[in-house]
This record gives C-alpha cells, structure tokens and sequence, in this order.
C-alpha cells in the first residue's frame, strides 16, 4: 500500500442508497422507520431510501443487492443493528452485488438507539435520523478498499491442558496440524484429572 | 489426556506458561516460560525412584492438600506428562535423588527457565477456572470446623486414586461419616461474593451424592439447595434418580452451622421451604459445594492476551450469541470454563468448537485482514519538507510499523500496521491517514451528528473493540441513558484526533466524551496510552479555557460495561442540564475561537475541504428538512 | 394483582423506602428466616421471606398482620448474610409503618413512663435503639413541664432504656426494676452463688438455653432480660452486696444484638463499672461480661463452669 | 428561762462552707434569734462539748449537723447531738452522704498519711511523720482523735432525722428549711429536705439530645467551649444532673458547669454513680472494644466523677468496708 491515497476519491457522481431496518418490532416498536426513510430522502445524493423489515434476511439482502444494479447505487448505508452484528453479512451482500465492501456503512440505530431510549421515542427518532444522515456523510468519503492477505504459520497453541484445551488440541492434531497444548502444572488434565467419577457416565475422568 | 499424549501432531509443554503474544492472526509470536523441572525430559523413564529417595514432604495440590508429595514429584501417578520434576522451593538439596536416578542422570540441578518462541497461526485459550474458597463465609465455619470440607476435597476423598484410597472419612476422627449435608451455591448466586450461577454444582452435587450412596447405601444424605438446574440431556433423569435412591433434597440455603465442640459433629440452620420452618439439623460431615471462579491469574492472561473480561473476570466473548467461541482478536479463541464456569461436556464440546473455528485459518494459506491500516503523504511528512523528522508516528506506533530512516518521509510497513490510527492522530502535519477513517470521512461525520442544536448534544468518541461494544451492552440490557448522544466510533482512543474535539466543540456541542478501553484490555497494546496521554492534555486545556467541568469528560469502559456506559451519558446530560441555557450558550460562544485558533491547520489537510463542503451541504439538507415541519 | 402502570402498588411504596429497591431480587431462599431467631424462639409463623413475597405479591392486609412486620428488630444478621443484599429489615419497617398508618398497632408490650418520676432529661430518647422514646411538653400546675413519652409501635421492648433511666421512671411487665431485684437468691454464706443475667437471644441453642436451668439453684441463678441492654450496673452490685459472688453477664456478640446496639451499652456499662470497682480496690473480675457469637455453641457451659471455679477457689482460699 | 426552741450547728469533717450557709442568711439570722435560741456552734460562738453533755437528753430542739465521720471526736460528737437533740438534721453532702471527704475511701489510710505527709508537693519532711493519738508532753498527755479507716456520714453512725443536701445547701433552702422546722411543719421523719424530688434536668432548660445521639469522646468542661443552650452530655462532658436531686437552684448550670451532683441521687436513684455509669454508659457509641477503651479512657477518674459526693454512700462502699469484699491490701492503681 505504499501508492498515494487520493485526496478526492470521488470523482464520478454518487448514488447513495439508504436501507431503514426495522428489526420487527425492535427498532420499528419504537420509531417509524417511514419516517427517517422520509428524511433520507432528503439528504444529499441519496437516490434510493427505503425501510425493510429485516435488512439481514435473505428478503433484505436481495432487496439491497437489486437496489445497487436497478438505481446504479455505487454508495450503501444500513441503518439497522450493531457493527458487531452484521457488519460482515451486509458488506458480503453489497460485494455480491458487484459493490466494494468497504462503500457500505452502516448506521447502529437498535443498540445504541431505540434500546437504549425505548422510553423516550421523540429522542430515539432524532437520534436515528442523526446517526443515517452521518452514515451518508461518512460513505461520501469512502474509497474502495481491498483486504490485506497475510500468509497464516499453520501451527496451533493451545492454552491451558483441561478438558476443553485437551479437547481443542486433539480436535485440531487430528485434522493434521501441528499444536502445542501448554499447561502450566506440571501434568495436563485439569481439574477434570482431579474429580472422582462424572457425570453421565460415572467413569473415570481420565 | 492419555491421548493427547499418544497424538504425535500434539506437543504437550507441561509446566509451561505463556509470557508473551505477538503479532496476528496467521502470525501470533508466543513466547513461552518452560520452567526448570531440574529433571531432563529426554532422561526421565517415569520410574519414580527419585520420589522414593526423596525426603522432603509438602502438601499435594493435586490432593487438595489432604495428602503429601515429595519435593521430587508427579502430582498424580497418571500425570501426562510422566515426567518427574524437583520443587526448588521445598527441596533440601540432599541429592538423595540424584543416587536414586542412577545411571539414568536425568536430574539436573543446572536447569533454568527457558524462554522459547513459537510462530503460531491461531491460538485457543482454554485456562479453565479456580475454586471459590469458602473459609471467607464465617458462617459455614469451613477452615475452622475439620468436618466441613469443599467438594474438590470431597473429590479426592472419595476418589479410589485419592488419599484415602476411596474411604470417606472425617477428618476429625477419621471415622466414616453417617451423616452428610452437601451445601449447594457456597460463593455463587451471592451478590457478596459471585453473583452468577455456578453452572454445574447442582449435577455435580447430586452425582457425589449418588456415588456415595451406591457405596455405602446406609449413608445419609441431604442436599441443601436453593433451586436445582438440571437444563440438559439427561440431568433431570439423574436428578429423579438420586430422589428414588433416598437421597434427601432440602429447598432453602443454610445461613448458618454450628459445631458441638466435643463431637465436632455439625449443625445446619436452614429454613425449610417448603415447611416455612427453620430446621437444625445434626450431621457428621458437611461438604460445600464452592463456586467456580476466575483463574487467580486470569487479569494476567487478559493483559498477554489482550483480551476483555466479562464482569466476575472472565474472558468475554466477542458477542454472546453469534460468536461465542471468539476472542474480539480475529484468530484468538475461547474455550472451556475460562469463558464461565462450564460443565465437562459443554468444555469438551467448546474445545471442539474452537478447534473448528481456529482451523478455519490453519488450514488456509492465507488469510484476509481489515485494510484500516495508515498511510502518508511523503509530501506533508517533516522529514521530507523540512528534512526533520519529529518521530511521533514512531513513537505513537505500537508494532514498530512506521519506518522512519534519515530525511525521507515516514513510511508505514502495512504488514505489521494493525490500524489502530495513533499514528495519524499524532501526526502534527497531517501527513498519515488511516484509510477508512479519515479526518475527512470522521468530519463530515460529526457535522451531520451536530446540525441540529448541537448545544443540546452530547458527541462520544468510542472505539471499536470496547467503548462502543459497552454503548452496545447498554442497548441489549436496556440501561436507558440520554438520547441526546451521538455517538462516533473509531478503531482505538489513538485515533481521537485534539481536531476532532476542538471541531466538535467548535461546532457547538454541548458535550464530548472521549472513551476508549481500560489500558489493560487495549486491542492495541498501548494505544490507549497515546490516547490517554492526548486527553488529558486537551482537558487541561479546556479546563484553562474555563469550560465547564465535564462538558468534556475522558472515560475507560470495557465492552462490559454497559451500565457503566448509561451512567457516564446520564452524567453528562446532568452537567448539560445543570448550566442554565443562556450560560452555556454564552460558554460555547466565548470558546468559538479558541477553538478555531487551534484549528487553523485543518482544512489543509486533504479531503477535509471538501467534507466541510459538502457536509455543508448535509447540514443544509438536515436543517430545512427540520425547518419544513 | 393489577399492577395498573402509574399507579403506586404496595410493592411500589416498599420499594421506594432506601433498603426496599431490592424487593424483587428476593428468590426465595430462605436465608433470613433460619439466620434470624425469632421464629425458633418466640413465634413460628415469623417469616421475613414470606413477608417479602406477600409485599411483591400486594398482600396488604396479610402483611399488616402478619407477625414478622411487627416482630423484627431490625438486628440485620439478614441483611449481612441475604446473598441477594436485600435490606429486609428496611422492608419490613416499611411494611410497618405502612401498617401503622393504616391503623395497625405493635402486639407487643411497650414500656410506659412514670410520670411522677420523670424528669425529661432525654436520656431515653438518645439511648433507644428504635427512637420509641421522644420528649414532649405539657402544663403541669401552670408550669411547661417536659417528659417523656413512649411510641408503643416503635418499642421493641429491649429495656435499654428502662436500664439508662437514672430515675426508674421506665418500666415494663417482667423488666422492672422491682421485678429483677425480686430475683435475686438467698445467698448462702459459704457457697459459690453466682448471678447469670442472659439476654433472651444470644443462646441460639436450645441445649444451651436448657444448661442454663440445669445448674443448682444456689450455684447458678438465672435472671433473663430481654437484652443486655437492660443490664444496670446498680442491680450487679445490689446483687454483689446481697452476698452473691459472682456476676456473670451473657450477651450477643457486637454486631448480633438482637436489639442493635444493647450489647455495647452493657459492655461501655460494665467497663465503667469495672474501672470504678478497680479505683476502690474491690475485685474487679466479680463481674464479668461474655458476648457470644452465634457459632458459639457450648461456650455458654465454659463460661459459666469457669466463674464457678474462679469463686471456689477464691471461697476456698479466703478460707 | 425561755420557752424559745434551741437550735444547735455542728462542724465535722467537712470544709465548713454549710457553716458560711448559714452566716450567709444575713439578717435573716436575727429573725431566727428572736424565735429560738442557738445553744452551740463552736463555729461562732464560744460553747464548749462540756456545756452540751451538760444539757439533758432532747434538750437541744434542732441540731444541724454538718460534715463526714472521719474520726473518733466526730463519731462522739454524733452521738452527744443525737442524745441531746430532738431532731437531728444531716445538714449539707459530707454528713448525707459522705461527700467529697468520702473519696477517701478509695484509699487506704497509710497511702492517704503517704500522700499527705511525704509525697505532696508542698512538703519537705523525710522523717516519715505521722499524726499520733497520743503523745506525752511536759504538762501531760494530749489526745487527738484517731482517724478511722473509713469515711463515714452521718446516718452511719446514728440515727438521723432529715437529710438536707448540698455542698453547700443553698440559703434560700436553709431558710426555708428554719421557718418549717420553727413552725413544726418538718415533713415525716427520714425524708430529704430542702431540696426537690426530681433530679436537676427537669429544672434545666437546656436543649436535651436528639433521638440517636451518641458520645464518642468525653470531655472536660475546660477542654471544649461550652454552649449555654445545650445539655452538656451532647457536648460529651458528664453532668450529674440526670441522676442528681434537684433544688440547688442550679447555680452551676447558670455559671455553664455541668452539675456536679452534690444534691445526691434523686428519689428512685438506688446509687448515684452506678445509675449515671448505666444512663451515660448507654450514650456510648461503639461496638469495637478497643475503641471502647479509649473513650472510656476519655473519663478521667469516673468513680470521683460519678460518686463525688456519695462514694462513701455507695454500694460500692459497703461492699468494701461492711462486707470485707475489699482487698484493703492489695496494692493502689
């Protein structure tokens, strides 16, 4: 990555589409998600702005990926769960779609907005629509982004020789890779190793 | 473990621990301490001959401390590795031992910890937990009555390999005990000491129970219990089990034993529930079924690792249902009881999972990561126009990743950047961006958040692995906090540009929060250090700009932390209503160009320009929509 | 129960009261009933945890009579051992004085001023535990005169202040001042008699409550206060003076008084008293005060056989 | 001959402030000296124990005697005023109860000459000099009382008629106590005159303590600016008052003293020192004895505090002397 970044990476015109989740009742059970569709309407360069009812089912996914072919949308912002949730299943979708993954943004309108502010709507709402008008700023300014591959040492450690690392680590030799099970006593086993007979077989623990 | 042994692809390191982890996924560096056993590996047959010499005696851990070892040691006979080694702390350096061993020479008095390092793709943590230590409940008398003793000690009681060869016996006359109440929830399901359920004592009281009954059918057993959880396959059968066997089950949690000082028989107090009347009840033998708690060293691992814990101490888990197994670390993963406390086989059943998820990787040659890394414009660097390089990308990096050689512009090895965007905000050229987060992109952001009355807001920098995973742990428990903010994520508190935060307030916020993780659970090494380190400054500054106190407030909350996150906005939103509008208006009015003066470089730096342009043009878009209702 | 929203339910009101806000994370265990005593010593259907469920349940008028809103003395070994920190005692106060302003009265016996004696010095007011005792003002012969009067749902019946009244103007059935020298033995010259003064609470056992009575009557003499809080040092020495030999006082542990803090007022009282004894250079271990925790069983019997030894042996020597 | 009541003063062991009392009575005690004739009172006029045992048994109408038993000559004296007295009034702390000459009970007798003649200050004398009962001059042999091992009051060594407290009891008292007595209208016998029923709090107008209120340090009164307005227990220094027999007129508090209890317990008050330990020992506030320790630390000499003027009154008292509980030997703290 050692070319110059560009300062002005969009040159072309942009066409923004911006998808309202409505997570059933999670998010839509506090705000009208009609209404910050309304409001993104209006904003700059959004040229496609609608709600959905789960914009990470199928339905909404497909809805999204014939968005970007029928209005030429080469922008997509999500208003809709957490980064944490679904930032990878609605990056995949807009790749499939032919889009750069990197030209999606998504907007947290349900964890850190209608569930933390179910008790005040009016707030919540202002809020959604604050946080989709700050997507569409922010995916104005994206650039497509490629990942970066890194070669992978194809050797595992385990941590701890209890009976969830003694588990990982056989699982993991018999598929052929080399691990290291590290523990820390001077024998593995754990605290299995020290228990009489367990439960549901009542054998041996070791 | 027998197996884990034989499998010729698993290289036990028994007696190890890890003292560093490096790098990234597909490309961790382990450092590990492989402690002086002062016996040779390659040597040791396992014949034990040198534990026989040996004349020094300590309490086993293995046992519970019920039973001795020797200085030269296995802990168990079936110990894996069956390699013996030499307690230094305890052993008298008579060499008994060496004579013992022979022509063999496999004891080494010479051995030093080694420190050895492994290149490793993917790692899988599986530390397990600690027992909970009962002595602190005065009122179970446990360390202080000998017939009261926990079920680990219980464990190696009634274990044919254990101490007393299986024999349950008191340990104040060694008689075997008639009588025995098992205490369920001791240190769990308690707010004073582990608020969480234990996980497995319910089962695992009943299978001791069940076990000694088959043994001996004329012992008498009661099991005190608050609720009895039996959720999988099979427990409640097992549980229906022990009732038809006579096992008593008594609902209601003792809150108090006594002991008869000559007998040393035992008392419960409890309530029956059922009866709604207080029963003492006399027992020769009571065992405690403690709590499964965190690993005493589990915040030392969480550091090596860096990786968050869970509130009690445990690992937290990237997210709780869809990624339970992983660590926020791609290529870092959990399993077992290290994650919360765990039953065999739900720990054998996450070993797998985590073995499945790990080799994922292994088995690729290559592996994708997020391009968020840093880049320079050589033409803005000081080292290129001034032929002076100032070193703060340098020094703000904590992988080494800037190259910064003689007067030619800093330069960024894209291999070893994680991202974490310190270097860009320390900049003092403007001359780094970090792609996907530019001031640019970070800009026209905060413009939008503040088009509306931006007094009445409240702007919060987050970064991705903690602060914001806490704003999301508000949201999924529902801890109501003001919607008055407005929230920004970038990857790391290194990030949070000193521009980012005279623009918010230039711009009129009413407040900025600046969060980041705990400096211990930085996904960067050190990155909340830098980050650390620029917010104090800024809030000196602020403070000698005479803003208000807490309008710009500096706070470390874990992705565990979601109360914690509800509670610091509501704060906020307090200062914010707490200042009578004409004032703060007058406050943030009189600010205006302090803040523009330490501004003055930022519209060169590139692309900002044009996102004040067209947030401008956003602002615009946002307020006559708002004007038109 | 119609938890009608807006509307401020019982449970609502409890909850409200500092202590209460953890009403619901009670789950039932049991803790508080078998930590307490009252249930095994004095009143079966004592229950705080049924009493918490029949708050969150809006069991009004069950709660209201119910033994426990009344009986509780707030001595908190609950509260340290509850594993769901629930304050109870705070709950069940609140439950009282909801029961009191709907009209309910305390089933217990309350101490009454004598107003001929009193003298309003307050000393009632600052010492009880409960804040029963207040001072008021009334004409008397054309003259504001003060006194002391007594709230009857707020006395617990400790006797603290029966004990602190410096002019027995306090009193209750079975704790005057009468009524305990009434019971102090003949005293035969030669025999090693001794006094026991045992709170009602700090024996849990019932074993150790029997030992009590098993003594012969001229050894062990067992006078029974409702709390050391009562104890006087005038009736120890009266009792010294009547040719017993030895005091032994039987109290709670700090922190176990049954009525918070009538321990510690006996032992500030009987340290007075011992070091006033020391400067007339009388014996000073004639009186001796024991505190004992609620896992001390049997401790009662080494107490008791310990003094009896000291005074013969004492007896023995003198003679 | 007159028919005027004769009236009688008698100084023991005492400072013979209840003897200025009664000077203190003015012209007052001219009216007094129309109605009755005082036949002796060594303290003003020249009468001498001959011209008493000269008189016949009940002679004297009214003796007022004041002043502890110390010695043999007051014990004699005691009885000659009985034998020769209608009535015989304890006048003033030291012949009720003992008073401060009474805190000498704590000691023994050699300590007591110890301290007297060789350890105080103001003395220069290693010749280990005590008072001697008898000693042989030229013109013969003289006498002095023999000290008893005790200090006793009045009622301990003969029968007493009315009880009249204070240290001294207040004119206005005595006063009023003459007119009753002149007038014959003297309450049952054994009853305290001169003062009131209740204790000194139900005089004192200061603001008494908040439910709740617990001392942590005691203090003495010249250690802490002292409020007028407050009860002096809330301002953790001891004040007597609460087990103390009212109608001093209460010139300490009015001089912003605590109350020192020289009235001796009130009525219901079986023993004035064990009562205040019991009421004031209840205000304490702690549950840690170490702390206990060191606020009772804070009570400096709580015997002479709580029994200034009744130890030899005391229960304690009688246990060391009448019961021979005491352990007269062992060595003084």
């Amino acid at each position: 990555m050692s070319e110059k970044p560009s300062a002005n990476p969009n040159d072309g015109e942009l066409r923004i589409g911006v998808y309202i989740c409505h997570c059933g009742s999670n998010i839509a059970g506090v705000i009208p998600p009609k209404d910050v569709v309304e409001f993104a309407e209006g904003l700059p360069d959004v040229v496609r702005a609608t709600d959905t009812l789960y914009a990470c089912a199928d339905s909404g996914q497909r809805l999204i990926k014939e968005d970007i072919k029928k209005y030429k949308l080469n922008r997509v912002v999500v208003s809709a769960c957490s980064v944490r949730m679904h930032e990878p299943t609605f990056r995949a979708a807009v790749a499939e779609a032919g889009l750069n993954p990197f030209l999606m943004e998504m907007a947290n309108i349900r964890e850190q907005c209608t569930w933390a502010h179910g008790h005040d709507r009016d707030g919540a709402l202002q809020k959604a629509k604050d946080l989709t008008a700050s997507a569409v700023a922010k995916v104005r300014f994206l650039t497509e982004l490629d990942m970066i591959n890194v070669p992978v040492t194809q050797k595992a450690m385990v941590i701890g020789g209890g009976v969830a690392g003694i588990s990982a680590s056989l699982d993991l030799a018999e598929q052929g890779i080399e691990t290291i099970l590290v523990e820390k006593e001077p024998t593995i086993g754990g605290v299995m190793a020290q228990l009489n007979k367990t439960f549901p077989t009542m054998d041996c623990s070791i | 473990m027998v197996d884990a042994a034989r499998q010729p692809k698993i290289d036990v390191r028994a007696f190890t621990e890890v003292e560093k982890v490096e790098g990234f996924v597909g490309n961790f560096k382990v450092t590990l301490r492989e402690k002086a056993k002062y016996v040779r590996a390659d040597r040791c047959n396992g014949c034990g001959a040198c534990t026989l010499a040996c004349p020094v005696e300590v309490p086993n851990y293995f046992e519970m401390s019920l039973a001795p070892r020797k200085a030269a040691y296995v802990p168990m006979s079936q110990s894996v590795p069956l390699i013996y080694s030499i307690d230094m702390e305890n052993c008298i350096q008579c060499y008994k031992c060496v004579d013992a061993c022979g022509a063999l020479e496999a004891i080494d008095f010479s051995q030093e910890d080694k420190l050895v390092e492994e290149d490793i793709g993917a790692i899988v943590v599986a530390t397990g937990f600690s027992h909970f230590d009962p002595s602190v409940m005065e009122e179970y008398g446990y360390a202080r009555y000998p017939n009261v003793i926990t079920a680990m000690e219980m464990e190696r009681l009634n274990n044919s390999a254990g101490p007393t060869s299986g024999d349950l016996i008191r340990p104040s006359d060694h008689e075997s005990p008639k009588t025995l109440a098992f205490i369920n929830c001791v240190g769990s399901r308690d707010k004073r000491y582990n608020p969480y359920c234990s996980n497995f004592c319910c089962m695992y009281s009943i299978k001791n129970a069940v076990l000694l009954k088959q043994m001996n059918p004329d012992v008498d057993i009661t099991i005190y219990y608050m609720d009895i959880r039996t959720p999988s396959k099979g427990y409640e059968e097992f549980y229906d089990r022990a009732r038809e066997m006579g096992i008593h089950f008594s609902q209601g949690r003792p809150s108090l034993i006594t002991e008869n000082p000559e007998t040393h028989n035992l008392y419960v107090h409890a309530e029956d529930i059922a009866l709604g009347r207080v029963t003492e009840k006399e027992y020769d033998m009571v065992m405690l079924n403690q709590a499964a708690i965190p690993q005493p060293d589990q915040n030392h691992m969480s550091s090596v690792l860096n990786v968050a814990q869970s509130p009690g101490g445990w690992f937290m888990e990237y997210h709780p249902k869809l990624r339970p197994i992983d660590s926020p670390t791609d290529g870092i993963f959990f399993a077992g009881a290290c994650l919360g406390p765990k039953d065999i086989p739900s720990s054998v059943a996450q070993g797998s999972a985590a073995a499945a998820r790990a080799s994922r990787i292994l088995h690729s040659e290559e592996w994708d990561i997020e391009p968020t890394v840093a880049v320079v414009w050589p033409d803005r660097c000081s080292a290129e126009t001034k032929g002076r390089a100032c070193g703060l990308c340098v020094k703000a990096c904590p992988y080494g990743a800037v190259k910064l050689e003689g007067d030619k512009a800093a330069e960024i090895i894209t291999a070893k950047c994680h991202g974490c965007g310190g270097c860009v905000a320390e900049c003092p050229e403007d001359a780094i961006t970090q792609l996907h987060y530019t001031d640019a992109q970070i800009l026209a952001q905060m413009r939008a958040l503040l088009a509306e009355k931006p007094e009445e807001k409240i702007l919060a920098f987050r970064c991705h692995w903690c602060s914001y995973g806490g704003a999301d742990l508000a949201g999924t428990s529902h801890f109501e906090y003001t919607a008055n903010e407005r929230g920004m994520k970038v990857m790391c508190s290194a990030r949070m540009d000193s521009d980012f935060i005279y623009e918010a307030f230039r711009l009129g916020a009413g407040g900025v929060l600046y969060s980041g993780c705990h400096p211990q659970d930085c996904h960067y090494i050190t990155g909340q250090v830098v980050g650390a380190k620029r917010a104090s400054r800024l809030k000196k500054t602020f403070d000698r700009m005479g803003m208000t106190e807490g309008r710009f407030r500096i706070e470390w909350i874990s992705a565990a932390e979601g109360d914690k996150y509800a509670r610091v906005l509501n704060e906020m939103q307090d200062v914010l209503d707490n200042i009578p509008p004409e004032e703060l208006h007058e406050e943030i009015e009189r600010l205006k160009p302090e803040m523009s003066k330490r501004l003055k470089n930022f519209p060169g730096v590139p692309g900002v320009e044009e996102a004040m342009v067209y947030s401008d043009k956003l602002v615009k878009a946002i307020t006559s929509q708002l004007e038109a209702k | 129960m119609s938890h009608t929203a807006g509307v401020q339910t019982f449970a609502d009101e409890v909850k409200a009261v500092p202590g209460g806000e953890h009403l619901e994370l009670c789950y039932s265990c049991g803790t508080c009933v078998s930590k307490c005593m009252i249930q095994q010593k004095v009143e079966p259907d004592y229950n705080p945890r049924r009493l918490l469920r029949m708050v969150m349940e809006g069991m009004e008028e069950a709660a209201f009579t119910s033994p426990t809103t009344w009986l509780c003395s707030e001595c908190d070994l609950c509260f340290s051992a509850c594993p769901q920190e629930i304050h109870i005692s705070q709950v069940i106060k609140a439950v009282k004085e909801l029961a009191v302003r709907a009209g309910y009265t305390s089933p217990l016996t309350a101490v009454t001023v004598n107003e001929d004696l009193c003298s309003g010095c307050g000393i009632c007011a600052m010492v009880c535990p409960y804040e029963a005792p207040s001072l008021y003002e009334k004409e008397v012969d054309g003259v504001l005169d003060r006194f002391s009067k007594v709230d009857p749902n707020k006395c617990m019946g400790c006797g603290t202040c029966v004990a602190a009244c410096p002019l027995g103007a306090i009193a209750r059935v079975g704790v005057s001042n009468a009524e305990i020298t009434a019971q102090f033995p003949e005293t035969p010259k030669d025999a090693p008699t001794m006094i026991v003064f045992t709170c009602d609470w700090s024996l849990r056992e019932a074993e150790d409550v029997a030992l009590l009575e098993s003594y012969p009557e001229d050894e062990v003499n067992v006078i029974h206060i409702p709390c050391t809080g009562r104890i006087d040092p005038q009736h120890a020495l009266m009792a010294l003076d009547s040719g017993v030999k030895g005091v032994l006082v039987c109290g709670c542990k700090p922190g176990e008084c049954h009525y918070k803090r009538g321990t510690d007022v006996a032992s500030c009282k009987i340290g007075l008293l011992d070091t006033m004894l020391g400067q007339m250079n009388l014996p000073q271990k004639q009186i001796r005060f024991v505190q004992i925790g609620t896992q001390e069983r049997g401790r009662i019997r080494e107490e008791i056989d310990g003094m009896l030894n000291t005074l013969t042996q004492s007896m023995e020597a003198m003679a | 001959m007159t028919s005027k009541p004769k009236l009688a003063f008698y100084w023991a062991a005492s400072c013979g402030g209840c003897e200025i009392t009664v000077t203190e009575l003015g012209m007052r005690l001219v009216d007094i000296s129309e109605k009755a004739d005082i036949v002796f009172w060594p303290a003003a006029m020249d009468f001498k124990y001959e011209d008493v045992r000269a008189m016949a048994d009940n002679e004297i109408d009214i003796t007022f005697f004041n002043g502890a038993i110390r010695n043999e000559e007051n014990e004699e004296i005691a009885h000659l005023m009985r034998q020769k007295s209608k009535i015989l009034i304890a006048f003033g702390s030291c012949s009720h109860l003992g008073g401060i000459p009474g805190l000498a009970n704590m000691y023994d007798i050699e300590s007591l000459c110890q301290r007297v003649f060789d350890t105080s200050p103001s003395v220069d004398d290693t010749r280990g000099t005590r008072p001697q009962t008898c000693t042989i001059v030229p013109e013969g042999e003289i006498k002095l009382p023999a000290l008893y091992e005790q200090v006793q009051y009045l009622a301990d060594v003969t029968d007493v008629d009315y009880f009249m407290p204070g240290c001294p009891p207040v004119v206005d008292q005595v006063w009023a106590v003459f007119q009753a007595a002149l007038s014959g209208n003297l309450p049952t016998k054994g009853s305290v005159i001169g003062a009131s029923a209740k204790s000194v709090c139900d005089v004192c107008t200061r603001k008494k303590g908040e439910p709740g209120f617990r001392i942590t340090e005691f203090k003495r009164p010249h250690e802490v600016e002292l409020d007028p307005d407050l009860c002096f227990l809330t301002q953790g220094v001891i004040c007597c008052g609460p087990a103390t027999r009212a109608g001093c007129g209460t010139p300490c508090l009015n001089g912003n003293m605590p109350c020192r209890g020289c009235y001796g317990p009130a009525e219901g008050v079986e023993d004035q020192g064990a009562k205040l330990a019991s009421a004031i020992g209840a205000l304490i506030d702690t549950d840690d004895p170490e702390k206990l320790n060191q606020i009772l630390e804070t009570i400096v000499d709580p015997a002479g505090t709580f029994y200034r003027f009744g130890l030899a009154h005391s229960i304690m008292n009688k246990m060391k002397y009448e019961r021979g509980t005491g352990h007269e030997t062992e060595d003084l703290h």
